[in-house]
């Protein structure tokens, strides 16, 4: 898990500098400070459980199990990306882990991932899926909508809220009637139950019982995880952030990897700081690897964008 | 063959489909009676008047596997569900590049006549057109519903059927072969003439061939093109005809502005064989352009009809 | 309030056969065994508060001191219609006693009144604003972005869910998770208060609690009527009703008008048989009278459907 | 008068009215920071993500003597708000018979450009010219943008503003007189030319600036005409122009089905003096039509530009 946190971590700082260096185009959110979630629940899920992600998607990817190469790939927008070139950060996906993608529509997820839900259950396979989304997306109306239907049809549905406390510029504290969005669960009798999105031993926690109760037919459960984004909504220069900055300092204080590696560290002899320097070393070489093979990769044909409008 | 309804058409098409293939099910916030008693439901589910979840789960069911389909019901009811149809379902494979299929019947009902007044009387296929990435069909009988909606439950991408709203309780011969379809496509000369074409849309058909038997009394020759399938449409088809007749007259039943009329209209006028051809000015015979109205007084003049058709058809005729 | 629920029953009876003796066009949804509801909450609003209707709208009209002769009209289809015959039984509405409407949109109203709240707000005038809205639209996500914002707001809104069981055909308990809609004003942070529809006191009373709490500034109210409509989804004939006949008939015996009748004459010498006879005559002479007033008033002009597009 | 972005011109527009008229509010899911400082938290307000609740608001606070502006920011956003804007912003003075006045703007993002991909790409304005009651604005300088955004301010009506991406950086001469705006309805030609006429979009207009820079260089004479207001669309100047010139090429960064350059093809070819004076077919220079891919040599490939412009009109041009 800790690797999995690192290589989000690593994936999105070259993501950042390569969207600075114009290797990168359009728009780049970063899941910095919140690999906690991703890792966390993901951990709990199986290969074949589904996901749904957020504009800020390259931590739910990658900790599903996506490519690296791949994901870096569609991000430098070449033909051996997830989606050839197609797509970028706000559509990374991989449905062959499960993966539903990214979405550049804030809540715009929420019920595309209750329909596999719904698949799952008439397939009867046992199947749990996911549905990650902000503060912000829970002030929308496809929030309840979703839960309404997921939770009157015990659909095996598990809402993780990354209740990051702003959307965009804009404060949660102004935007919702309630601090907690958990507190939304109880108008639709299932669970809601809130977590230390920065402890990843918290977030897994809950998250296998929401499994355990979806695969036990009991229906959806909400989790919302209190987290903290560290970087700017998106990597755009001049982007304004009007965060208190004491806020922003005393969250990375919280932070998660840090908060795992002191964890393994104090338990007896389990993690020294070589392990850890050796990792962070690996993760690092696999986001170079990533980065060479987008290099290494061809732009797409200009035809090929009237490739892919149907399938046959 | 029997003489069916187009509405029977339409559900025969569906429930047909049903019976051989498992992953089809069917979502709208009434179950339909026949089918819910043949299918159960599972298959068949009433949902909450959720239309954008209902569409997105959908989305995330075709993703997944199957092959659902959602009756909006009413073209009306689907706009709370358009940023699932704008920004998803119609992008969904594309922006993905074509990682998986998502194959989806979208079924909702459009036109007037009915004295529903504004929100209940729409006709707003060409907002759907716009977009790439979504098939759009539009039968206007009961053997073209059946026979476009069976293709469109067996396409692996979203399908969107407009069905019409009058013709509804409209009878015509509809083949009981099982393996019987209509291609996504393909239009249908559904008369055939030669001083005229009149490309005309669902329940303008009827009354397009309605006015070509007025104005044969006339000894104008009147052919009568229904395009069938609004995306892809199929210009060719139309395109022959008009360099046929030299005339062209398109009646809908909705608004002009920026309609499937237009469409057809840029279509002809920007081919140049068809262009050369043309001796008159194209002339679309549409809806005003105007809310439609309650009062029966205020929809009857509100809506094209056969003798506007008709009058139309005589404009373009004279020199 | 015994007269103006009596007027709503009488003028849906005759709406109804008017329609199926075709003077009337389109459809006609009828509010008949709910009418306590409109009343007990218009009972307690002044002329300036506003409210908004749904596709059921009547009854919101007449509670709310709407002209019954131009309420006919408009559903004759008539120039002196309240919409000059454009809009007919979906579409009734008078701006001017503050009834911003019925609606053909299942919860198309609720951010719309919502508005007319934030416009109050605005104004200062200590105006409140309400939201009729049925069981079938709570599930709706214009349901929860206006309550979250009402809320956030604190906006001066009264969310009045009729919850009659069945959305047309689908019963309530297929589509909610909980059997009340209330326990979803918990999530928002405000009160959710069940009443008895079909007790116009209780409807009354909470509803006068609910507008002092609005125009203290304290923000919005749900308050939900336990009601149930006596007739089909629409008077269309041969529209099937799979409601089972003893729940039907039950509700009947629960009839808010009689119950009403019922107390006034249970107060001592407060009203006899014959002042309700004669009540109800007035009442129905009211009605005859607004269908002579339609009769009576000629149909638009054709060139009519061409105007009021656009406001100058 | 100074040098101002489009940017800035839509902004100065909105701040102007503002201090003019206390009844003007703004609401968008981030608030504008120089409107903010200006006119407080009130006036200025963030909202929860919920444009369809937001739309609905304004609907209502207009009703109730308001004047909101709603700004979605992107039109992707408009979509979840789509059942506000059709069934009700777009018919609610008519289907009430008048009795009330809705005035609001809606302001939007159009066009591609900016790598954002298919969702965030989108220049959809002819699903909203279909509909009749809503009046529809599509500037292409800073200063139409100015004039054009405070018409509409002041417009009694819900009125779309639509603002090309593309152009926000733009700079050009703009008015400082308070009372400067430009009517609503009226078509610009941007450059006067003999020999064919471009009617031009937003960053098109542009585009097809460049290109009759071109042209001029072999000789061609090309008119620029930017309709400006897409409803109600000034079909006189546009007509006249081709009725002057004989050819005509119009171009839009939007897909060309039922696209806002069918409806100017169908404007051009259904009026006979118009058709009668046209010595070519109408050419489309518009995107493919497919969603707007991420990478770079996709997306400059789906859209147009000054090079497929000119290309157009000597296609148009070769008899
Ligand atoms: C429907 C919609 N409205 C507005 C936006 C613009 N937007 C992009 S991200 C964002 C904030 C999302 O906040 P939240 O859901 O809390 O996610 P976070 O960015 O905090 O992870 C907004 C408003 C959008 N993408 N979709
Ligand atoms: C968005 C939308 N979907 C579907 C419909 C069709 N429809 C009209 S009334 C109705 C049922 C409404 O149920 P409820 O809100 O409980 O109100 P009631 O009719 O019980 O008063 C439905 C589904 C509609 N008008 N709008
Ligand atoms: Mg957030
Ligand atoms: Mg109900």
């Amino acid at each position: 898990m800790l690797r999995l946190m690192q290589t989000i971590r690593r994936f999105e700082e070259r993501a950042s500098a390569d969207y600075l260096a114009g290797k990168i185009y359009g728009v780049v959110h970063c899941y910095i400070g919140e690999e906690a979630v991703a890792v966390g629940v993901c951990g709990a899920l199986n290969r074949d459980d589904q996901i749904i992600s957020t504009h800020r998607g390259h931590g739910h990817c990658i900790a599903k199990g996506a490519d690296l190469n791949r994901m870096m790939a569609e991000l430098y927008g070449r033909e051996t990306g997830y989606c050839k070139g197609k797509g970028g950060s706000m559509h990374s996906a991989d449905f062959g882990v499960g993966m539903l993608g990214a979405n550049g529509i804030v809540a715009g997820g929420i019920s595309i991932v209750t329909g596999a839900g719904l698949a799952a259950q008439m397939e009867g396979k046992k199947r749990v899926a996911v549905s990650f989304f902000g503060d912000g997306a829970s002030n929308a109306g496809p929030f309840h909508e979703s839960l309404n239907i997921a939770a009157s049809w015990k659909l095996p549905m598990i809402y993780v809220c990354e209740n990051n406390l702003y959307a965009a510029q804009t404060s949660a504290q102004a935007t919702h009637a309630m601090k907690d969005v958990a507190g939304r669960a109880a108008g639709y009798g299932i669970p809601g139950v809130i977590v230390d999105g920065n402890d990843i031993f918290a977030v897994h926690e809950a998250t296998v019982k929401a499994v355990e109760r979806a695969r036990a037919g009991d229906g959806p459960t909400l989790i919302e995880c209190k987290t903290y984004r560290w970087r700017a909504h998106t990597e755009r220069p001049g982007q304004p952030d009007y965060r208190p900055k004491e806020e922003i300092e005393a969250w990375k204080k919280s932070d998660p990897i840090q908060r795992l590696v002191n964890h393994l560290k104090g338990q007896q002899g389990q993690f020294s700081d070589d392990e850890w320097k050796k990792m962070d070393e690996e993760v690092l070489a696999a986001i170079e690897r990533s980065v060479a093979f987008s290099e290494a990769s061809a732009f797409p044909k200009p035809q090929a964008a009237l490739e892919d409008i149907f399938a046959d | 063959m029997a003489q069916k309804t187009y509405a029977q058409g339409g559900l025969e098409a569906v429930a047909e489909e049903m019976r051989k293939d498992k992953t089809i099910f069917y979502m709208s916030t009434d179950a339909i009676p026949s089918l819910l008693e043949e299918f159960g439901d599972e298959r068949v589910r009433a949902t909450p008047i959720a239309e954008s979840a209902m569409t997105g789960m959908a989305i995330g069911a075709a993703g997944s596997g199957f092959r659902p389909i959602v009756d909006w019901r009413q073209v009306t009811f689907s706009f709370v569900a358009m940023d699932q149809i704008v920004n998803q379902a119609s992008k969904i494979h594309y922006m993905f590049g074509g990682q998986v299929k998502f194959p989806i019947l979208f079924r909702a009902g459009v036109g007037g006549g009915t004295r529903l007044a504004a929100q209940h009387s729409q006709s707003p296929y060409s907002m759907f057109m716009n977009l790439s990435g979504l098939k759009i069909i539009l039968p206007s009988t009961a053997r073209d519903a059946k026979g476009l909606l069976k293709s469109a439950i067996r396409d692996n991408n979203p399908v969107i059927s407009f069905e019409s709203n009058r013709l509804m309780g409209f009878k015509d011969e509809v083949p009981d072969d099982d393996d019987f379809t209509i291609p996504i496509g393909k239009a249908d000369v559904k008369r055939a003439g030669t001083d005229v074409t009149i490309v005309a849309l669902a329940w303008l058909v009827h009354e397009a061939l309605a006015a070509a038997d007025i104005l044969a009394k006339d000894g104008i020759s009147a052919e009568v093109v229904d395009p069938r399938t609004l995306v892809p449409m199929d210009h060719e088809t139309i395109r022959r005809s008009v360099q046929k007749t030299g005339h062209c007259v398109i009646a809908d039943e909705a608004g002009p502005t920026c309609g499937a009329s237009a469409e057809i209209a840029a279509l002809v006028t920007e081919d140049r064989a068809t262009f050369s051809a043309l001796k008159a000015p194209v002339k679309r015979v549409c809806a005003l352009a105007v809310p439609i109205p309650y009062s029966p007084v205020l929809e009857d003049h509100v809506f094209p009809n056969r003798e506007r058709i008709a009058a139309g058809v005589r404009e373009v005729l004279k020199a």
